[in-house]
């Protein structure tokens, strides 16, 4: 097992370029809900993780480590119970248009139809969707698959279309922050692998800070700059890896030999030295 | 001792008083009568209460007994006066111009919808030789109408003479007065009388008869001691206020007993002017099976 | 038999069973007119009164319609406002809940000597009698809205504003039509009590000037036109739901 | 302060200054006692009355709990039994808004026939008026369920009466406490008006006879103490609803 | 591309056991869905399936081919508009005891504790839970990594908890027929990969007739006798492959070279002859 990274600022692995610029920060951050019962859970204890402008980071861990508490703390969803956090510059929630997530749970509105449920967040912000919106909404439908289900209403997809209706939404604003939880986790081999590399392309071309959570190893080598290895509950960074695999990746990246290095640590990181059918508790 | 119900024609009070007074006086034990008196909710409902024999006697508008008779055919029949007189009265107040009936034409008068106070106000008028087209009418619930008098708002109000005494004590108040215009005398009708059902009349006109006595024993003794009559109601009911019992039992009272008619017939029924109060019934409300005399009353006194 | 048809005929044979009965029974127990007037009784009742029945049904109708409208307007807005705030529904809720409680018979002489004898009085009276269940629907429903969708507006910057009236009152659609299905039956009520309180047309106001000309059959039909009133408004209610917000109607029991 | 003493203190804090507001309008307005008593009058209206207030307040409380306890008995099942088949709900639906449109006025006779001069008949006059709220809610929340409950439900061999016991009926708790509130305040109406038809003792016993008695501050408080007890019910069924189906409370707005 | 298989019965790959006897049959099931606007949709078109008693077969597809419709036809959800269908000796929902599902959404009853939602296949069935029952969830529970949770309500779970206490549940009452959903999807490789073999163990022991829908096409290969390939909309089988790794299976069995040979031929069947970046529509 690898050493955790220092409080941030001091990564384990060495920094690829000093004059980068942190956007998300949290530090110390620990999450505890109280429960029914009055004993506490920890979901999330002294958290600590920069990432910077331009990134695109992996958070990887076992079910109920607490990624989605993360997610949640930035997106101003959850106030930690103890250390603090920092999002592009404040706290507060900042509409899609700055920071935008794709939530674990599809979740659409029922009474709108899949092209007005990509629209909302511009209605959100500007009252109202114009004919740009609307254009840039039907593409991104396309660039998802689902430009012949614009009118359809979300109860009418599968679930996997869902999934992808709440990506099209979360870039519908072009934000300059992406949180993403498990976008591609209910989608088969070839539309992930499509999204995948739609993800790369976009984060090409706009630059955008991305924080993914995924449960595929492989997704979160091919994509990510770093990937932050969590531990089970409570919930702390285990492990924090700079992927350095050369830009552009595409499908040829998942050949080469480092490719599987890195995915052989992040296994050992997430599997540790148990021996077959040893459960992680 | 025979179980009696007796039911009122509204909440207990004023004119009801004596008959609690009966209860302390023994009035119904001595004719072997165990009686519940219980109150009333409305004239109409009386006489539906007695000819479905959930109350065995009650007291309501004779004109009320005549109507109902008429249009349902209720087998129920009266027994005896109570009022002889019809309270009929406009209320204005003590300053207002209008002095008699005819004095209304050209001004406003307030009733509630089916109030039994308005149905003969055509009929007085046109005795006192004014024409009620030039009156406007204002309808508005009850409680409304005191305070649209009292504003000013409403020149008039119909109501019950004996209740005048009521409304001026919630004028004064409020620094008014108000004033009654009596016409009721003017048309010669019956008021609250006691009836039963002719089953009752049919199975037990004992009973009957000496109900109609216990009544009577009830309404002597009020009438000599219109305080006793007071202390008795207030003792017996929930929720009467002395003060108001007092201002309005002896007026009751007074206006049930001190006048001709009931100086000549006592506790019974004048034929004639029954007669001619199912007449009048007729002319204001008009009367599909128009009853005879004795559709409406069993005379106890044979 | 198509769906459409069979909404009308059903409720309509039920009716029509549901008269036979009353009239076999009044017939059978010799159930005397002063206490309920049989269905041949009540439909000779009705026709004495010939097109007067109608035009003040119409009367009512417009009371109903105009009061019921006040009450959506006052209703839905204070029922998300008693659910926005924490502070301001514990203070005033309890106020409305008082206030709601207080017949308005009590409140009719200062309603009247406010308002006048007119439509208005008539009006706030209904309004009063109805915008309650409304209200106390909508917030329900405001409060119902799942934390998902909420999350969702909120990430997306929305302000309490925009999440009321882009995810709280879509999801209380449901809540909202079940009380306005309420309102609108007590508002049927309310105009009659406007009507007993302050009018001289109507079918409340013919109800009570029957019953003082000893018509029970004729009040009876007019308490009957009423209550078809009251059945016509709640389909209507209905029919709008189904029509405008079908996506808030999920699937019956049993399929 | 906390939430507990926040939830009592704000509420009694608003009503004291409502009752200071209208104490000065009244005395600033010179509103007149026959048009609205102020609140000092309505006290002293109150104290003419003493125990007897207290008493038939008891009387009173009785006749709306267990109405309302009735109304919660045939208005569950019965919005359960309109929704589960829609041949039934179709063919009995409009026929109980239609009886539920019915004034009480016009059958209270017939009901003090059958069912007696006692309590008997005033609870069920209480029933009948409130019960509706209650089954038009439970109804609507009973076909409010979602689809993937539903699904689970009958994949797991469930039976119309175990879907609606273990999945529709749980669902439907929001709605039916939404029916609740409103059923209770409608309860309170309830037992006056059965009081007004049908009592010799009770609040809507007081009203009318003081009312009778000209004595205008002594009904006005005792129509105050039927809202008080109707505030306080309400309240009761918030407590029950937060105390026993806490789960089915969301979050706030605006956290 | 290989082949489709021939109408049921006459299996392309050749049959192991001449002998087993059919639990599941779809023959040229359709399902169309009527939209708003009137237009239909085809979700499922002449779909023929055989599966045997004891078999586990999955069902991999793109993204809103029919998969989940497949399932919901099978547990009684969904009527299919042409064509036949027979499960396990009817077509009626038989209770969980006969066919469980685990749904595509962990559909957790809200206002019942994790261990009651467990339960709550044995209380529909029996009218109440007994002490039996109630230690089979605890087990069960134990199983999928949740027995610190029973008291929990589903809202306090995260998302892959509330996956792995629906999968515990489908098993309460010892199915004879597992349906499941993409029941493997939200979880992290770890908790993934123990599943895995939970299930197969499970199987080994019980001998279910289980139908897996799955995204993941090493788990398809690794836990089926047979996988069966959907093409996109209209859903119709476009291939299906007997898997004949033998057993009994494990970690072990992804390094054998057949293995390979086996993903790559599903890998091929969902790619298809494509060029990087088409997209299938
Ligand atoms: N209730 C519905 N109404 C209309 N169309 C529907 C409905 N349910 C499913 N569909 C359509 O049927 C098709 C198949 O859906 P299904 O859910 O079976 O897909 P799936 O293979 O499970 O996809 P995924 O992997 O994304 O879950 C989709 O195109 C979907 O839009
Ligand atoms: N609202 C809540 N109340 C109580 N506990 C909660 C709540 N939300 C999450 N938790 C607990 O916090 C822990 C972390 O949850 P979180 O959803 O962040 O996990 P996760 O890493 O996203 O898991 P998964 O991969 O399964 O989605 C879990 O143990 C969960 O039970
Ligand atoms: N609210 C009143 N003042 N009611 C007394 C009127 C009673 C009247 N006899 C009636 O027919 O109803
Ligand atoms: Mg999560
Ligand atoms: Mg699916």
């Amino acid at each position: 097992m690898s050493t955790p990274e220092a409080p941030a600022g001091q990564p384990a692995t060495p920094e690829p370029d000093s004059r980068r610029e942190a956007i998300i920060e949290l530090s110390h951050t620990g999450v505890t809900f109280e429960t029914r019962k009055g004993n506490d859970l920890v979901a999330l204890d002294d958290f600590n993780l920069t990432i910077y402008r331009e990134e695109i980071v992996s958070l990887v861990g076992p079910s109920g480590c607490g990624k989605s508490t993360v997610l949640r703390i930035l997106a101003g969803l959850q106030k930690p119970t103890t250390g603090d956090f920092w999002i592009g510059g404040g706290k507060t929630r900042q509409g899609f248009s700055e920071v935008a997530i794709v939530f674990q749970r599809p979740t659409l509105l029922p009474w709108r139809n899949v092209l007005d449920n990509v629209l909302y967040p511009a209605r959100v912000l500007k009252g109202r969707a114009d004919k740009d919106d609307r254009d840039r909404a039907r593409a991104l439908l396309a660039l998802v698959g689902l430009e012949e289900m614009a009118d359809r209403m979300p109860h009418e997809l599968s679930g996997g279309m869902q999934q992808r209706a709440s990506i099209a939404r979360s870039l519908i604003l072009d934000p300059k922050i992406l949180l993403m939880d498990e976008p591609f986790g209910a989608l088969d081999a070839l539309t992930r692998e499509d999204l995948q590399l739609d993800l790369l392309e976009i984060h090409e071309r706009t630059r955008k800070t991305i924080l993914l959570v995924t449960h595929s190893i492989s997704e979160a080598v091919l994509l990510s700059d770093r990937v932050a290895v969590m531990s089970a509950r409570p919930g702390r960074l285990q492990d924090l890896i700079t992927v350095d695999i050369p830009k552009p990746r595409g499908p040829d990246s998942t050949a080469r030999p480092d490719f599987h290095t890195y995915s052989q640590r992040i296994r050992d990181d997430i599997f540790g030295p148990r021996t077959k059918r040893d459960r992680a508790q | 001792a025979d179980k009696v119900n007796f039911q009122l024609d509204w909440t207990p009070g004023g004119i009801s008083a004596p008959y609690y007074l009966g209860l302390d006086n023994g009035c119904y034990t001595d004719q072997d009568i165990d009686v519940t008196i219980s109150r009333g909710y409305g004239a109409s409902d009386a006489v539906t209460k007695v000819a479905t024999g959930v109350s065995d006697f009650s007291v309501t508008d004779l004109g009320t007994i005549i109507g109902i008779i008429s249009e349902t055919g209720a087998p129920v029949k009266a027994i005896m006066p109570i009022v002889s007189n019809n309270p009929s009265a406009i209320a204005v107040l003590e300053d207002s111009p209008i002095q008699t009936l005819t004095d209304l034409e050209g001004h406003s008068i307030g009733s509630s919808v089916g109030n039994a106070a308005m149905t003969f106000l055509p009929l007085g008028m046109t005795d006192a030789g004014g024409d009620y087209s030039k009156v406007e009418e204002i309808t508005a619930d009850g409680s409304a109408l005191t305070g649209l008098l009292l504003q000013g708002k409403i020149d008039a109000l119909a109501s019950y003479v004996t209740s005048v005494v009521g409304i001026n004590s919630v004028a004064q108040n409020a620094g008014k007065s108000v004033r009654a215009i009596y016409y009721g005398d003017t048309l010669n009708l019956y008021n609250a009388s006691v009836f039963t059902s002719d089953a009752m009349i049919a199975s037990n006109p004992d009973l009957v008869k000496r109900f109609a006595s216990a009544v009577q024993c009830s309404y002597d003794a009020a009438r000599k001691d219109p305080t006793a009559a007071i202390d008795a109601i207030v003792a017996h009911v929930d929720g009467m206020l002395r003060e108001s019992q007092e201002a309005m039992v002896p007026n009751s009272v007074s206006f049930a007993f001190d006048n001709d008619i009931f100086d000549k017939n006592g506790y019974a029924f004048d034929m004639d002017r029954v007669a001619h109060n199912i007449d009048m019934v007729d002319t204001v409300t008009p009367l599909t099976n128009k009853p005879a005399v004795t559709d409406v009353i069993y005379d106890i006194t044979n | 038999m198509t769906p459409a048809l069979r909404k009308i005929i059903l409720p309509v044979a039920t009716f029509l069973a549901f008269l036979g009965v009353w009239q076999f029974l009044s017939y059978a127990m010799e159930i005397p007119i002063y206490l309920l007037p049989s269905p041949v009784d009540i439909f000779h009742g009705g026709t004495r009164l010939g097109m007067t029945m109608l035009t003040n049904t119409g009367e009512t109708l417009k009371t109903i319609l105009i009061g019921f409208a006040c009450a959506c307007l006052v209703g839905i807005p204070l029922g998300v406002l008693v659910s926005v705030n924490r502070t301001v529904s514990e203070m005033i809720y309890p106020l409305i809940v008082f206030l709601n409680a207080i017949p308005i018979i009590a409140i009719a002489p200062i309603l009247v000597v406010i308002f006048g004898t007119d439509m208005t009085t008539r009006l706030i009276i209904v309004t009063l009698t109805c915008f309650f269940p409304i209200m106390v629907a909508t917030a329900s429903g405001i409060l119902d809205t799942p934390s998902e969708m909420l999350d969702l507006a909120r990430v997306a910057g929305a302000s309490t504003m925009t999440e009321i009236l882009t995810v709280r009152l879509p999801h209380a659609v449901t809540f909202i039509f079940s009380g306005l299905r309420i309102g609108v039956t007590v508002a049927v009520v309310g105009a009659v009590v406007a009507e007993f309180v302050n009018a001289n047309k109507g079918l409340g106001f013919l109800v009570t000037s029957s019953t003082a000309q000893f018509a029970i059959p004729t009040a009876t039909a007019c308490v009957v036109m009423l209550a078809i009133v009251s059945v016509l408004l709640y389909e209507a209610v209905n029919w709008i739901h189904r029509g405008f917000f079908g996506w808030s109607i999920k699937s019956n029991v049993g399929d």
